[in-house]
C-alpha cells in the first residue's frame, strides 16, 4: 500500500478530500499499473526485436517467424486482469456511489441540496433547519424563481438560496446534491471531491459524498456550455459542523430581512 | 524467376483503346477509383492543413490567453469581426475553433484520407478488380463530400460564425446558441454523411463482388480487410447521426423540440417551446455513431501499417487470421460500447457495467491485433525506410493512447478523468501519432505507385523524428494535467481555476504547463515544412521508379504499370496465394507476388 | 474496360452487384429509419402525461393512402414479372400505374398537410386546451388563417380570435388525454357565442391565451416526429417515383440493348419501393392509431 | 430464384394474393380503431391496442419483405447483412431506452419534500 501512495505522488493526483476520494485514486493506480506492466513489456520487446532483426544484422528473414503461443498467454492475462479490475473493484465501487439503495438515509443525517446550473453561475438551494424543501414545479420557474419553487408552500418558509456560486458544506456528514439545470448541459465536478455529475435541463439527478477535510474548493464546470464555460466558477467550502450551523444561522437571518426572502 | 521487374514507363502503351475523355472528365468529374482516390487526397490533406492551423489558434489562447495572436491576428479581425478584435481570440471563437478542429480533423481530413482516399486508390488495385463496382456512385460520392466541405468552410464566414458547441455538438447548447453556424455544421454534415455511405456501399460491394478470381477471403491483404469492415461501420453508424442531425436541424430552424426538455430556459427566459424532448437523446444517437467512428478512424490505419510492416521485414504477418478475426469482433462489438461517453449523464449501476463490460472486452481484439503485429516483427529482416518508422512508430503510440482508454473505459476511474485534457491526450494518442502517423506511412509508401517518383529519404527522415518527438511532447504532459483536474474546452487554459486565495483547483504547474504545450505544439507545425516541401518537390524531382515495384512487394497494386491505366490491370489476373508471402524458403527472391503462378502445376 | 458482374450474378456469391448494392443501401435505410423509430418510442414513453397528442390525425385518409401504396406495391412486383416473361406491354402499364399511385400518395399527403397548418390548438391560461380553426376578417373576405402562433398575435397585435372549435362531440373524453372534464367543457362554454354544439365559434381574448399554435412540428413532439418522418418517406416517396419514371421514359432503351441489365434495374428500383412502402406500413399505425 | 416463364405466372398469382392480404390487414388495422363497437383503444386499453396494432403491422411488413422483396429466399450474403442490421437496429433502441430507464432518482425512489431517499422503495422492492 505504500508502494500505491509512491505511484500517487508520482501522478499528480490532485488533493483528495472526500471519503471515497482514496478509493478512486487507488483504484486509477492500479489500472495504470496494469498499463504501465503492458507498455514496459512490450515496448522493451519492442526496441529489443527492432534492434536484433535490422536488415544489417538479420539480412534473411526467417518464413516462419516466431513459434509460440506467448501471445494466448498475454491475451489471456490482460483479459483475467481486467475482468478483476471489473467484478471486484469497479463495479462495486461505482454502485457505492449511484445506486439509491447506497444513499445515505433518514439515519445517516445527510445534508441535502438542491443545485441548479445556470449559463454561467452556480445555484444552490439548502432546506433550512426543518429540512423540508417547498415545492417545486417547472410552472413557477422563472428568472427570479430559478428552482420554480412554491412560494406558498409552508415548507419553503425556512429554506434558503446561498449566495451565487459560493456553497457550504459541513465536513464528517453525508451529503446529498440534486443536480438540474436550467439552459444547457453543464458538469458539476470537484475534483478535490472527486465528484463528477452532468447537470441536465429537465431531469434531477441526485449524488452524494461525504467531505471529510475542511477546505475551500473549486466547483468547476467540465461540460462544454458556452461561451462562459471557463469561466463558470463556484466555491465550495468545506466546513466544521458547528461552523456550518453558524453560517446557516447567518445566512438564514440574513434571507429574512431582505429581497430574497419567500415570505 | 519470371518477376523481372516490368519496366515500363511510357504510359502512353496502357493508354490505346480508350477514348479521350478530355480533361474534365479525366481530373474532375472522373470516374476512375484512381483519380478520385487522388481528388480525396488532396481535399483531405487541405483540410488536414487547415485543422493544424485551427490548432495553432487555440493552443495560442491557451498558453497566453487574452494576447494577440501574432502574424495572423490582423487578418482574423478583419475575417471574424468582432470575436477577433484587435486579434484576440474571443471565448466564442475559442469554441468555433474547437468545434471546427474536431468537425474538420475527423470528419473533412482523417476519414476522407485514410478510408476514402487510400481505400479508393489502393483496394480495386490490391483485389485486382478493374474498378469500384460502381464508378459513377463513386463520383457522386465525392461530389457529396465537396458539397459538405464547401458548407462547412463558408460557415466561417457568415457573420455569425461556424457551429461553437464541440464536435459532439451537444443539445440544448447547440440549438439555443444564437447564430446560424450550428445549421451551416448540421446540413454540411448531410451531406458528408451521405458521401460516406455512398462509399460504404460502393467498397462493400467492391470487395464482395470484384475480388480477382482466386483472391479468396483469406487471401485479402489486411488493409482491404480494414476497409471492410470500417465500411460496414460507417454504413450502420452513421444513419443514426443523419437522423439525429435532421431531428436537430427542425429544432433549429422550425421550432421543435427533439432535444429541448419542459421548462427549458434560454438567456434567462422561458423558452418558447413545446417542451417534451430529450437531451439525452442527442447523445445517444450522436455515440452510437461516435464510437464506431473512432475505429473508422483507426482501422484503415492499422490496415495500411500492417501492408507496410510486412513489406519492410520480408516476411509474413504472424497471426493473419486471427488478426482478421479480431477485426470482425472489434466491428462488431464497436456498436455496442458507445455509451462509455455517458457515464455521467446520471448511468446507473446496471447500464453502466453493460457498457463497461462490452469496452473492456473491446479492447482485447486490439490487443490481439497489435500483439500480432509485435510478434509478426521477430525474425525480420527490418529495412528503415521512411514509411516503415512512422509504420513502427504507430505501434507504441497507438498503445499509450489505446492503454489510456481503459481508465477511461472503468466508470470509477472516469469520475475523475472525464472531460479533463487526460481525455484529450488520450484519444489524441491514438488519432495524431497513431493514426496520423499511419497516413503519413502510406502516403510514403504508395506515394512512387501514384507519381511514379519516391518521396525524398532525408526529409522524410527529419519529418519523422522530428515529428515523433513534438507530439510526444504535446500529448504526454496533457494526461499529467487532465490527472491534476484541468477541464477540457477552456477558452483561457484554465487560467480560471488556478488555485488563489486558499481556494484548491488546479495547481500552477498544470497550468503552466500549457505554455510548453504549446511551444512543442508551433514545433510540430515546423516539422511539417519537409514533408510539404518533400511532397511537392518529389513530384517533379524526386528520383523516378525504376521498376513497377520498387519496395518488391507481394501485393497486387505493385503488380500494374506506374501509375496504373484506366481498368487498372493490363491482362487477366489470377490469384495463386496469400497476401504476405515473404522471404518464402526454396524461392530465389523473397518476395512471391500473389499472381504469379505457382510453379509446380 | 468493363466492370464484372453488373448483369449476371457472381457464381459464388449468388449476386449482381447492384443487387448487393441496394441491399446494403438499404440496411442503412433501416439504420436510419430506425433511429427515427427509437426516437419516437422514446419520446412517447418519456412524455409527461397528457402532452401526447392523440386522435388529431384523419385516420380514413391516412388508411387511404396505405391502400395507394400497397396498390404501388403489387403492380412494381407485377411490372418485374412481367418483363422476365418478356411481356413490355404489362411491364409499362404496371411500371405506370405505380408512379401514378406514387404521385397520387404525394397529392393526398399534401392536402393533408395543409389542412394541419390551419388547424389549431389554444392552450388557455387556466389550463384549458380545444382545437379547431381560425378565421379572420381580410377586407371583408373571410380567411382561414395559416402558420399562426403566439408569436402571431403579438407581432399582429391581434386582440381577440374568432375560433371555430371542433365538432363539440368530439370534446368529449377519448379527444384529448388525460379527457376534457366537465370544468373543462363548461369553460369552453363561457367562450362560446353559441355554446359547446356543432362547430361552435368561439371568441378569444388574447390575453386569455398561453400559447397558441397550428398543427406544425412546433406544435408538440408528437407533430414533429410525425411530420418529420412522413416529410422523410414522402422524400423517399418522391426520389423513388422519380427514379422509376426514369426506367420507364429515358430509360427504356435499355430494354433494347440489354434486357437482362434492364431487368435487374426494374428489380433493384423495386426493391427500394418496397422499402419505402414497409416504411409506411409502420408509420400508418404509430402516427395515426396509436 | 428460378426464372422460369411459367413460375412466373404462378408468382403473379402469389403477389395478387398479398395484395389482398396487405389491404385486408389495413382494413382491420382502420376498423379495430374506427368503429365504436369494437374501438380497441377504448374497450381494451392502449396496451392491447398498441400489441394489435404493431402485430398487424409486423405481419405485412413480414410479407412484402419476405414475398415482394424475395427475402424469403435469398442469398447468404442479404441474409447476414439484414440480420446484422436489425440485430444493431434493436440494440440501438433497446440499450438507449435501458439507459435512459436506468438514472437513479428517475422513479420515486426520492421523496420530494426532503430529497432522502425513501427506504422502502429503494430496498424493499
Ligand atoms: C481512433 C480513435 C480512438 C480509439 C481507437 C479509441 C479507443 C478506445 N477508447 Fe477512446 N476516445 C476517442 C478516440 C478513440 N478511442 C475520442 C476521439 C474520444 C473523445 C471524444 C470526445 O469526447 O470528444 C474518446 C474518448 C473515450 C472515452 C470517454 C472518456 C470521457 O469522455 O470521459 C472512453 C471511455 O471509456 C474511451 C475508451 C476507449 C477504449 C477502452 C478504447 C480501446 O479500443 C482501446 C484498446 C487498445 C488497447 C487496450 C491497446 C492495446 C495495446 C497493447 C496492450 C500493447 C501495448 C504496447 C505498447 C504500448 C508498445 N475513449
Ligand atoms: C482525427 C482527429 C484529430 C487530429 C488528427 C487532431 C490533431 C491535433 N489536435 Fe485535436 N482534437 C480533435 C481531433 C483531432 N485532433 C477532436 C475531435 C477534438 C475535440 C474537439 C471538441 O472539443 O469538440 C480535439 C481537440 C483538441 C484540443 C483541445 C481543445 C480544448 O478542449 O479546448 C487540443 C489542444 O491542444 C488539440 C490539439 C491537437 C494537436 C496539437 C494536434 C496535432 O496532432 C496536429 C498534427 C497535425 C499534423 C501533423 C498535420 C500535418 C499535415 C499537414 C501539414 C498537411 C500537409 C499538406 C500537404 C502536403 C498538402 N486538439
Ligand atoms: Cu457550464 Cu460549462
Ligand atoms: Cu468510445
Amino acid at each position: 500500500m505504500e508502494l500505491v501512495d509512491k505511484i500517487k505522488d508520482l501522478m499528480s493526483f490532485p488533493p483528495v478530500a472526500s471519503e471515497h476520494g482514496k478509493s478512486m485514486d487507488d483504484f486509477i493506480v492500479y489500472v495504470h499499473v496494469l498499463m504501465a506492466v503492458l507498455f514496459v513489456g512490450w515496448f522493451a520487446y519492442f526496441l529489443y526485436a527492432l534492434f536484433r532483426f535490422r536488415h544489417v544484422k538479420n539480412p534473411k528473414a526467417s518464413y516462419t517467424g516466431a513459434q509460440t503461443s506467448f501471445s494466448t498467454y498475454a491475451e489471456v492475462a490482460v483479459a483475467v486482469a481486467e475482468v478483476i479490475l471489473l467484478v471486484s473493484l469497479a463495479i462495486p465501487l461505482w454502485a457505492t456511489v449511484v445506486d439509491s439503495d447506497k444513499f445515505p438515509t433518514e439515519k445517516d443525517k445527510p445534508l441535502v441540496i438542491k443545485v441548479t446550473a445556470q449559463q454561467f453561475a452556480w445555484n444552490a438551494r439548502y432546506p433550512g433547519k426543518d429540512g423540508a424543501f417547498g415545492k417545486q414545479d417547472i410552472k413557477f420557474v422563472a428568472p427570479d424563481n430559478k428552482f420554480g419553487v412554491d412560494k406558498n408552500d409552508p415548507n419553503t418558509k425556512d429554506d434558503f438560496e446561498s449566495a451565487i456560486n459560493l456553497m457550504h458544506v459541513p465536513s464528517d456528514r453525508k451529503v446529498i446534491i440534486h443536480l438540474s439545470s436550467l439552459d444547457v448541459i453543464h458538469c458539476f465536478k470537484v475534483v478535490p471531491l472527486r465528484i463528477t455529475q452532468d447537470a441536465i435541463p429537465g431531469l434531477m439527478i441526485p449524488m452524494h459524498f461525504k467531505a471529510v477535510k475542511e477546505g475551500k474548493y473549486m466547483i468547476t464546470c467540465a461540460q462544454l456550455c458556452g461561451n462562459g464555460h471557463a469561466t463558470m466558477r463556484g466555491n465550495i467550502t468545506v466546513l466544521s459542523q458547528s461552523d456550518y450551523d453558524k453560517w446557516e444561522a447567518d445566512i438564514a437571518a440574513k434571507a429574512k430581512d431582505t429581497a430574497t426572502s419567500f415570505e | 524467376m519470371q518477376t523481372a521487374p516490368h519496366i515500363d514507363i511510357q504510359h502512353g502503351a496502357h493508354e490505346q483503346g480508350h477514348e479521350d475523355l478530355g480533361f474534365w472528365r479525366t481530373y474532375i468529374f472522373s470516374t476512375d477509383h484512381k483519380v478520385i482516390g487522388i481528388q480525396y487526397g488532396v481535399m483531405a490533406l487541405v483540410f488536414l492543413f487547415f485543422g493544424l492551423m485551427l490548432m495553432l489558434a487555440m493552443r495560442w489562447q491557451i498558453a497566453k490567453p487574452g494576447e494577440p495572436i501574432p502574424f495572423f491576428g490582423p487578418t482574423m479581425a478583419q475575417i471574424f469581426g468582432d470575436v477577433a478584435a484587435k486579434g484576440i481570440m474571443s471565448p466564442d471563437l475559442y469554441n468555433t475553433f474547437g468545434a471546427m478542429h474536431g468537425t474538420i480533423m475527423v470528419f473533412l481530413a482523417v476519414v476522407p484520407l485514410g478510408f476514402a482516399a487510400f481505400g479508393n486508390y489502393v483496394v480495386p488495385l490490391q483485389i485486382g478488380a478493374p474498378d469500384m463496382a460502381f464508378p459513377r456512385v463513386n463520383m457522386a460520392s465525392f461530389w457529396a463530400f465537396f458539397v459538405g466541405c464547401v458548407i462547412m468552410v463558408a460557415s466561417f464566414f457568415i457573420p455569425s460564425g461556424a457551429a461553437q458547441f464541440g464536435w459532439t455538438s451537444y443539445s440544448p447548447g447547440a440549438t439555443t446558441t444564437p447564430g446560424d453556424g450550428q445549421t451551416y455544421w448540421l446540413i454540411g454534415m448531410i451531406f458528408l454523411i451521405t458521401s460516406s455511405l455512398l462509399g460504404a456501399v460502393n467498397f462493400i460491394v467492391t470487395i464482395i463482388q470484384l475480388r480477382a478470381p482466386g483472391m479468396t477471403w483469406f487471401r485479402l491483404p489486411f488493409f482491404c480487410w480494414a476497409q471492410f469492415v470500417t465500411a460496414f461501420l460507417l454504413l450502420l453508424a452513421f444513419p443514426p447521426l443523419e437522423t439525429a442531425g435532421v431531428m436537430q436541424l427542425m429544432d433549429k430552424l422550425l421550432g421543435t423540440s427533439f432535444f429541448l426538455p419542459t421548462g427549458l430556459f434560454v438567456g434567462g427566459n422561458p423558452a418558447d417551446i413545446s417542451g417534451g424532448g430529450s437531451p439525452l437523446l442527442w447523445q445517444h444517437l450522436f455515440w452510437f455513431l461516435g464510437h464506431p467512428e473512432v475505429y473508422v478512424l483507426i482501422l484503415p490505419a492499422i490496415g495500411m501499417v500492417t501492408e507496410i510492416i510486412a513489406n519492410s521485414i520480408r516476411k509474413p504477418i504472424w497471426g493473419y487470421k486471427s488478426m482478421v478475426y479480431a477485426l470482425l469482433v472489434l466491428g462488431f462489438l464497436s456498436f455496442i460500447v458507445w455509451a462509455h461517453h455517458m457515464y455521467l449523464t446520471g448511468m446507473g449501476t446496471k447500464i453502466s457495467t453493460f457498457f463497461q463490460a462490452t469496452t473492456m472486452i473491446i479492447s482485447i481484439p486490439s490487443v490481439i491485433l497489435l500483439t500480432c503485429l509485435f510478434i509478426s516483427l521477430w525474425g525480420g529482416a527490418m529495412r528503415f525506410r521512411t514509411h516503415t518508422l512512422f509504420a513502427l512508430a504507430f505501434l507504441p503510440m497507438f498503445g499509450i493512447g489505446g492503454l489510456t482508454g481503459l481508465p477511461l473505459g472503468f466508470n470509477y476511474s472516469d469520475i475523475l478523468l472525464h472531460d479533463s485534457y487526460y481525455v484529450i491526450a488520450h484519444f489524441h494518442y491514438v488519432v495524431a501519432p497513431g493514426t496520423i502517423f499511419g497516413l503519413f506511412a502510406g502516403i510514403y509508401y504508395w506515394y512512387p505507385k501514384m507519381t511514379g517518383r519516391k518521396m525524398n529519404e532525408a526529409l522524410g527522415r527529419v519529418h519523422f523524428w522530428l515529428s515523433l518527438v513534438f507530439m510526444n511532447l504535446i500529448f504526454m504532459p496533457m494526461f499529467a494535467q487532465g490527472m491534476a483536474g484541468m477541464s477540457r474546452r477552456m477558452s483561457n487554459g484554465g487560467a480560471s481555476y488556478a488555485s488563489d486565495d486558499g481556494v484548491i483547483g488546479l495547481t500552477v504547474e498544470a497550468i503552466k504547463s500549457n505554455t510548453s504545450i504549446s511551444h512543442a505544439a508551433f514545433a510540430l507545425a515546423l516539422a511539417q515544412i519537409p514533408f510539404i516541401i518533400n511532397f511537392f518537390w518529389a513530384m517533379q524531382k524526386g528520383e523516378k521508379v525504376t521498376s513497377d515495384n520498387p519496395w518488391d512487394s507481394t501485393t497486387l497494386e505493385w503488380q500494374t504499370p506506374t501509375p496504373p491505366p484506366h481498368g487498372n490491370f493490363d491482362k487477366p489476373i489470377e490469384i495463386f496465394r496469400g497476401p504476405y508471402e515473404y522471404s518464402v524458403p526454396g524461392h530465389p527472391v523473397d518476395f512471391v507476388p500473389q499472381n504469379e503462378p505457382d510453379k509446380k502445376n | 474496360m468493363d466492370i464484372p458482374f453488373t448483369t449476371k450474378a457472381r457464381p459464388d456469391t449468388g449476386l449482381y452487384n447492384a443487387k448487393l448494392g441496394i441491399w446494403l443501401f438499404l440496411a442503412s435505410e433501416v439504420m436510419l429509419f430506425g433511429a427515427f423509430f427509437s426516437a419516437y418510442i422514446l419520446l412517447r414513453v418519456g412524455a409527461d402525461p397528457g402532452t401526447w397528442a392523440h386522435g388529431l390525425m384523419n385516420v380514413p385518409i391516412g388508411t387511404f393512402n396505405t391502400f395507394v401504396l400497397i396498390a404501388s406495391s403489387v403492380t412494381v412486383v407485377m411490372a418485374w414479372a412481367a418483363l422476365k416473361s418478356r411481356n413490355y406491354s404489362l411491364y409499362r402499364n404496371c411500371m405506370i400505374i405505380t408512379i401514378m399511385c406514387a404521385l397520387g400518395f404525394l397529392v393526398v399527403k399534401s392536402f393533408e398537410y395543409a389542412e394541419k397548418f390551419r388547424h389549431y390548438e389554444v392552450w388557455m391560461k387556466d389550463g384549458s386546451r380545444m382545437t379547431g380553426h381560425i378565421d379572420y376578417d381580410d377586407g371583408g373576405v373571410k380567411k382561414h388563417a395559416y402558420f399562426w402562433s403566439t408569436k402571431t398575435l403579438i407581432k399582429k397585435k391581434i386582440e381577440s380570435i374568432s375560433f371555430t372549435s371542433d365538432d363539440a362531440n368530439q370534446w368529449a373524453p377519448g379527444q384529448y388525454y388525460p379527457p376534457m372534464t366537465k370544468e373543462q367543457l363548461e369553460h369552453v362554454k363561457k367562450y362560446a357565442d353559441k355554446g359547446p354544439q356543432h362547430h361552435a365559434v368561439v371568441t378569444i381574448k388574447s390575453a386569455d391565451i398561453q400559447r397558441l399554435s397550428a398543427f406544425v412540428p412546433a406544435h408538440s413532439t408528437f407533430f414533429a416526429i410525425y411530420f418529420t418522418m412522413t416529410a422523410l418517406h414522402g422524400v423517399h416517396v418522391l426520389g423513388g417515383a422519380i427514379v422509376l419514371s426514369y426506367f420507364l421514359f429515358r430509360g427504356r432503351k435499355m430494354w433494347q440493348t440489354d434486357p437482362d441489365r434492364f431487368i435487374n434495374r426494374i428489380e433493384v428500383g423495386g426493391l427500394f419501393w418496397h422499402f419505402v412502402d414497409l416504411v409506411w406500413i409502420f408509420l400508418f399505425p404509430i402516427m395515426y392509431i396509436l | 430464384m428460378s426464372d422460369h416463364t411459367h413460375d412466373i405466372s404462378k408468382h403473379r398469382k402469389t403477389y395478387i394474393m398479398v395484395g389482398a392480404i396487405l389491404l385486408v390487414g389495413t382494413l382491420l388495422t382502420f376498423a379495430l380503431d374506427h368503429f365504436e363497437s369494437i374501438d380497441l383503444k377504448k374497450r381494451a386499453g392502449m396496451l392491447v391496442a398498441t400489441i394489435a396494432a404493431l402485430s398487424i403491422a409486423t405481419i405485412k411488413g413480414g410479407f412484402v419483405a419476405g414475398v415482394f422483396m424475395h427475402l424469403n429466399d435469398e442469398k447468404k450474403w442479404i441474409y447476414w447483412v439484414m440480420g446484422f442490421t436489425a440485430l444493431f437496429a434493436i440494440g440501438m433502441l433497446g440499450l438507449t431506452i435501458w439507459s435512459m430507464k436506468d438514472i437513479p432518482g428517475q422513479g420515486n425512489q426520492f421523496d420530494r419534500t426532503t430529497g432522502l431517499p425513501i427506504v422502502e422503495k429503494v430496498s424493499g422492492k
